[in-house]
């Protein structure tokens, strides 16, 4: 590991100024569970650590009639405590009371999870699928990007020198929605996921058909994948239809085999998985 | 005359028998029989006058590297591969 | 069969809190990484990226240049006598070839761990990178890539001709085996394939070495034997044993993979050359590929029956991978396999095979896990077709006391049948499983126990407790079950026992903490040590109450003589008085090298979602023969840690190699040791069969518990599945694939 | 650059202050700058537990946080458990259970089993394998760990002032 400095700005202002000033060579610092191990094991390059997390806009969480806002540095276990959102985006705990052991969700944030833009992301699909936008604050201003179009490819995003992801913004659910996230790891805890699928489906007011959905699969593409409404919108809510939305997101995965899965298998889990966080979502927007 | 074992490997060199006797009071007295019975088993068993690093002996249910463990009539004596590690 | 009744004890059977606990509940207790030496420097390896290459250079100028760096060494500096190093050596640092990925190829010594690691990227070498060798049937092909080109096939008939892989064949031919299947009504076979994996300690190797400028050498380290220890860095560093000094620290775990040395030998040079004190610690994925685990194998078995369910032939063709050096647990693995069982007719053969992997090691039971997980779904197998509970099947075909077992050697008393019987009728079995894509398997399996030497020196202070001194480093709370048998021995409370682990200077020679010995071997030396004070006291007493030596007796903790009596602590204020503490003695033991034997019966239920191919474990329950139970709380934690180590073998662990031989996997997150929420609580059964070898029946427990699991979760995978599995792991990948047609 | 940073923080409720290098990990700080060994290494990369401190009353892997982020922090390690000689009711608990065997993932159970009990001490086993999850044991089968957490949860409910 090559030696660097350590800064932790107080504002966003200062932490913009710091990226300014070192470009490509700072590292911005959140719960630190991934960046450090890189910085160890993989001898990431860093001039300057940047800990993001004295910075109040990436610590808090704001509510309002819009919707729901997240700092990118809030740790995974302040917000699943969070009862309100547990009430209202209970697909986002399913993602955040996942990642890794207490220890990991302890630190761990939406944002780090989103700018390390892993295939096989825990939060990512969920985010997705939630409908999240990214805020990012650089040097000429703020620009909100759809989560769907952050990440480019393994370990890569739209985030450019100088950049910063401050929050994550979500809308208020609407009336008669659900919304549900699932992996697949080998044991129960700890793993990265084989594969992973989220998905969040708006109701008639009867309970009978899908108004509209939103499905995002995981570890089966260089990036977490959109589904769009995987051929939802305006179907009857049974298990045909839920079927199909499986196929759709088996002929979508382009996996690869590697020591945590083969490919068949993730292609064969991706539609497990579809069928399971629909079924879910559906029974949650309709109150069970 | 305690009973010895042959392995598989070393039977043609005991006439291909899988049991013969042989008589002594301790591990190494046997080896002396069975190289008088069998001429060339001696260095198949011990090797610079230890038992040989490629065999373990055992006295009934015991197993020893011991020459000079005793050995009874009623015993009998196996002859198994060397044990790496445990 | 009824387990014989077992004499009173006072303090055998109880469950007392072990001596070290505190140090190990407050963060007190000192392990390999925890030592701490003035003017201390940092010692790291540089490793070989490739599986196979020759080493055509090395330059380590650069390194030496750092700022910082104290010390550089290679393969060089270690003395050679003959044509080579020996295997041991070469493990330490290589000579010209680099055998495995993980290979240590130089090491450097830095005033701080960031710039040591800087140093390592500094060194130059130069590989010739050659095809590597890593599946063991491969590697037997005549026309493989030679690992080692001075490997010959050694036997017992003598030694081949031809440079080759396979280091050596073996195996057992009792009775005549192809006439024994002719006689069989039904015969079941199957080819079984396991992956290396490893003992997975939490603690990884640390050690710390000081060679004085007197020559005199201190190397702290943990280690489950500081013995072998101090004979191998003495041998591999051509130096005097008696300049040698190991002191034990507290280990962090070992299960058979912290017996060999990996980097004391290395750290000794570092600090010889930078004149300092130097720490060397591995991590984690310098474990996984620098250290030995235990070998994939590949086994070909077949047995039979006749059709009212007697096992009358058995055959097994077992090749095993040594890793880059020959010495496999092939042999063990052959005894072990078929040793629950009453078999006339085998015939096994055994090929140990040198491929491009780390050199393997011990692990718990070594050998045996592999030879169980085909063996007891063939007889599982051999139970469905002959319509007999597999349970039913096994008792009816146990071993027992004169059954010919390993090697063809009469079992002693054994508990085999008891386990059965036991198992049998545990609440688990008799409970119905119920529920759609669950089954129930259940599995026996054997282990020695390993004899060899122990000595132990014992005390008594001047307050009449007793100081016990041993030198087997005490990995699962041996400190208690040796005080506890001296305690019995001396007729005294556990609490007035203090034993202690030292180092290698201050007691006798003791073999490794393994092979499950310790509490049997070094148990019996505790009470060798407390019959020798015994009758030490007997006649100093005599001559104080003017008795004649032999008329004073003690029993049941107390010396008596006509009208006099003592109890131990007042014996001890008679014939030393309060200030002298002479009154000593020792005790050492030279057991076989196997002797007597645990087995081992296993039931568990799990299901598998049809889905994914995941298998979640249900209910387990261990039932194994103690013997005697000397703390029944370490014997019950035997018992379930090893059940749970095989049951992530069994589901999870392996080596994932890619094909240029680089482990994939070699971290925690990849390499999958069970969690808590992977398990139900582990239910135990002790049956108590004494072992006649032992003065209190003491049998070994440390290791028979992980050769059931994988055949008893393998069985249990067949009846939720109706698909057999051969290979491991039975990962959800696996099972899924062999239980879809995935297209 | 400045690779070395001044730190001032509170550990096991004394006031400490320390220069460390900046790539040192809070782990790295705690063992081999403050001396505080108890926190043991089993990954260096969040995946055992083994390294479990307190930090500003949240359980975190302590080789995957930076000795500077200690800046104004309170650290609880296993050395700050017991009371003087009073050992708290889960370092009992594990002593009289035997839920240890070689030690070396104990203290980083009790670290993380404590920040459970101190907030459920009813926990109830399913709970209690959940939170452990991210704490590796490769000798007990944890069996006798989770009996001794739930033992111990027990007393701290008879007798909350033990906490």
């Amino acid at each position: 590991m090559d030696p660097f400095d350590y800064i932790a700005p107080k504002s966003l202002d200062e932490a913009l100024a710091v990226l300014k000033e070192h470009g490509d060579s700072a590292r911005i610092l959140a719960g630190g569970t991934d960046l450090i191990v890189q910085l160890r094991e993989r001898n990431l390059p860093a001039g300057v650590v940047l800990d993001a997390k004295h910075v109040p806009e990436l610590m808090s969480i704001e509510r309002n009639g819009a919707g729901l806002k997240i700092g990118a540095a809030v740790p995974c276990a302040e917000i699943y405590a969070d009862a309100e959102i547990a009430k209202a985006y209970p697909g986002l705990i399913d993602s955040a009371s996942l990642i890794g052991g207490i220890q990991i969700q302890s630190r761990a944030s939406l944002g780090g999870n989103l700018c390390n833009s892993s295939p096989a992301a825990d939060t990512i699909p969920t985010l997705i699928a939630l409908g999240a936008t990214a805020e990012i604050a650089g040097a000429s201003g703020t620009r909100n990007v759809p989560v769907e179009e952050f990440c480019t490819g393994p370990g890569q995003n739209v985030l450019k020198p100088g950049e910063m992801l401050v929050s994550l913004t979500f809308p208020s659910p609407a009336a008669n929605s659900g919304a549900a996230f699932e992996r697949f790891i080998p044991r129960n805890e700890m793993d990265i996921a084989v594969a992973n699928a989220a998905a969040a489906v708006t109701l008639s007011g009867d309970g009978s058909t899908i108004e509209s959905a939103r499905v995002a699969v995981g570890a089966v593409a260089p990036t977490p994948l959109f589904l769009g409404d995987a051929g939802l919108a305006g179907q009857p809510a049974n298990d045909e239809s839920i079927e199909k939305a499986a196929s759709a997101a088996r002929e979508a995965a382009k996996p690869i085999t590697d020591m945590r899965g083969s490919e068949p298998q993730r292609k064969h889990l991706a539609g497990v998985l579809t069928r399971r966080v629909v079924v879910r979502a559906i029974e949650r927007a309709k109150g069970a | 005359m305690a009973t010895v074992r042959i392995p598989g490997p070393l039977r043609e060199a005991a006439g291909g028998a899988e049991l013969v006797t042989a008589s002594g009071s301790t591990l190494r007295e046997v080896v002396d029989d069975l190289e008088r019975q069998f001429p060339g088993m001696r260095e198949r068993l011990v090797e610079d006058g230890a038992v040989h690093s490629g065999i373990t002996l055992a006295i009934g249910p015991n197993q020893t590297n011991d020459l000079d463990a005793a050995v009874a009539d009623e015993d009998e004596i196996n002859v198994l591969p060397a044990i790496s590690g445990g | 069969m009824a387990a014989p009744t077992k004499p009173e004890y006072k303090v055998i059977g109880t469950r007392p809190v072990r001596p070290d606990g505190i140090d190990k509940v407050t963060g007190r207790a000192q392990y390999g990484a925890d030592i701490r030496q003035a003017r201390m420097i940092y010692g790291k390896v540089l490793r070989s990226p490739h599986a196979h290459a020759n080493i055509k250079r090395i330059d380590t100028s650069k390194a030496e240049a750092l700022e910082g760096v104290k010390a550089v060494v290679t393969g060089a500096d270690l003395p050679q006598s003959g044509d080579r190093r020996s295997d041991k050596s070469l493990n330490v640092l290589a000579a010209d070839k680099a055998l495995y990925r993980g290979h240590a190829i130089a090491a450097v010594a830095a005033t701080n761990p960031y710039i040591a690691d800087e140093a390592l990227k500094l060194i130059e070498v130069e590989y010739e990178v050659l095809p590597p060798v890593l599946d063991v049937r491969e590697a037997m092909r005549p026309d493989a890539p030679v690992v080692l080109d001075w490997v010959r096939t050694t036997s017992m008939a003598g030694t081949g001709e031809e440079p080759t892989n396979v280091a050596a064949k073996g195996g057992f031919n009792f009775g005549d085996a192809d006439k024994g299947f002719e006689e069989c009504d039904e015969i079941v076979e199957g080819e079984f394939k396991t992956k290396m994996v490893h003992q997975g300690y939490i603690e990884p190797q640390a050690c710390t070495a000081m060679w004085n400028p007197d020559g005199q050498l201190t190397v702290w380290t943990s280690t489950q034997g500081s013995f072998p220890v101090r004979n191998d860095t003495s041998e591999i560093l051509d130096i005097p044993i008696s300049k040698v000094k190991v002191v034990p620290t507290e280990i962090g775990g070992g299960f058979g993979g912290k017996i060999p040395v990996y980097i004391e030998p290395t750290a000794a040079l570092l600090s010889k050359k930078s004149g300092r004190p130097v720490a060397l610690r591995l991590d984690r994925t310098n474990v996984f590929e620098g250290t030995g685990p235990t070998s994939g194998t590949s086994i070909k078995a077949k047995i039979g029956a006749t059709k009212d369910g007697k096992l009358v032939a058995a055959y097994a063709d077992m090749a095993y991978e040594a890793g880059c050096f020959p010495g496999s647990s092939v042999t063990l693995g052959a005894m072990a396999m078929f040793a629950p069982y009453d078999i006339e007719h085998v015939k096994i053969d055994t090929y140990d095979v040198v491929v491009n992997k780390p050199h393997v090691q011990d692990y718990r039971a070594p050998g045996a896990p592999a030879a169980g997980f085909a063996i007891e779904q063939l007889v599982d197998e051999l139970a469905e077709k002959l319509h007999i509970d597999p349970l039913k099947l096994k008792q009816m075909n146990s071993s027992h006391e004169g059954t010919r077992g390993p090697g063809g050697m009469p079992f002693s008393r054994i508990g085999q049948e008891e386990c059965v019987e036991a198992a049998m009728n545990s609440e688990h079995y008799k409970s119905p499983l119920e529920g759609p894509n669950r089954g129930r398997g259940v599995a026996s399996g054997f282990w020695f126990n390993v004899g060899l030497r122990s000595s132990v020196n014992i005390s008594v202070q001047p307050d009449g407790t007793v100081n016990l001194v041993e030198g087997n480093t005490d990995i699962g709370g041996t400190r208690a079950s040796l005080a506890m048998q001296l305690a019995e021995t001396l007729g005294i409370a556990y609490e007035d026992v203090k034993p202690m682990v030292v180092d290698t200077d201050a007691v006798g020679y003791n073999d490794v903490t393994a092979g499950s010995r310790t509490t049997y071997a070094t148990g019996m030396a505790v009470n060798k040590a407390g019959l020798n004070l015994i009758e030490k006291m007997k006649g100093l007493l005599a001559a104080k109450w003017s008795a004649e030596p032999d008329a004073v007796e003690f029993a049941s903790g107390t010396f008596s003589s006509g009208e006099n009596s003592a109890s131990f602590r007042e014996a001890a204020g008679i014939v030393a008085g309060p200030a002298d503490a002479t009154l000593n003695a020792t005790g050492e033991v030279s057991a076989g090298v196997l002797v007597g034997g645990g087995f081992s019966t296993h039931i568990v239920d799990v299901e598998v979602d049809p889905d994914t191919g995941k298998t979640q474990i249900l209910r387990y329950t261990v039932v194994q023969d103690a013997g005697t139970a000397i703390h029944p709380s370490y014997v019950e934690g035997q018992m379930q840690g090893g059940a749970v180590q095989g049951i992530g073998w069994a589901l999870n662990e392996e080596y994932y190699y890619d094909e240029e031989g680089k482990m994939a996997n070699a971290s925690f997150l990849d390499y999958r040791l069970p969690t808590t929420l992977d398990l139900p609580m582990i239910e135990t059964v002790i049956v108590e069969v004494p072992n006649p070898t032992h003065p209190f029946g003491v049998r070994g427990v440390g290791e028979v518990s992980i050769v059931p699991p994988l055949g008893a979760i393998a069985n249990a995978v067949y009846r939720a599945t109706g698909v057999r599995q051969f290979e491991l792991p039975m990962s959800p990948r696996r099972v899924l694939e062999t239980t879809h047609d995935l297209g | 650059m400045a690779t070395h940073i001044q730190v001032s923080t509170r550990i096991n409720g004394e006031d400490v202050d320390f220069l460390c290098d900046t790539r040192q990990s809070l782990l790295e700080v705690l063992r081999d700058v403050v001396n505080l060994t108890g926190a043991k290494e089993g990954c260096n990369n969040g995946n055992c537990g083994a390294c479990n401190v307190m930090l500003n009353g949240a359980l975190v892997n302590s080789c995957c946080v930076l000795g500077a982020e200690a800046e104004g922090a309170e650290i609880v390690t296993i050395e700050g458990v017991a009371q003087g000689d009073h050992l708290h009711p889960l370092q009992t608990a594990f002593l009289e259970e035997a839920a240890l065997q070689c030690g070396v993932c104990t203290p980083g159970f009790i670290v993380a089993a404590k920040a459970l009990l101190d907030e459920e001490p009813d926990a109830d086993e399913a709970r209690v394998r959940h939170w452990l999850a991210g704490n590796l044991c490769r000798c007990t089968g944890y069996d006798k760990i989770v009996r001794a957490v739930l033992d111990a949860g027990d007393e701290m409910r008879k007798a909350p002032a033990g906490r």
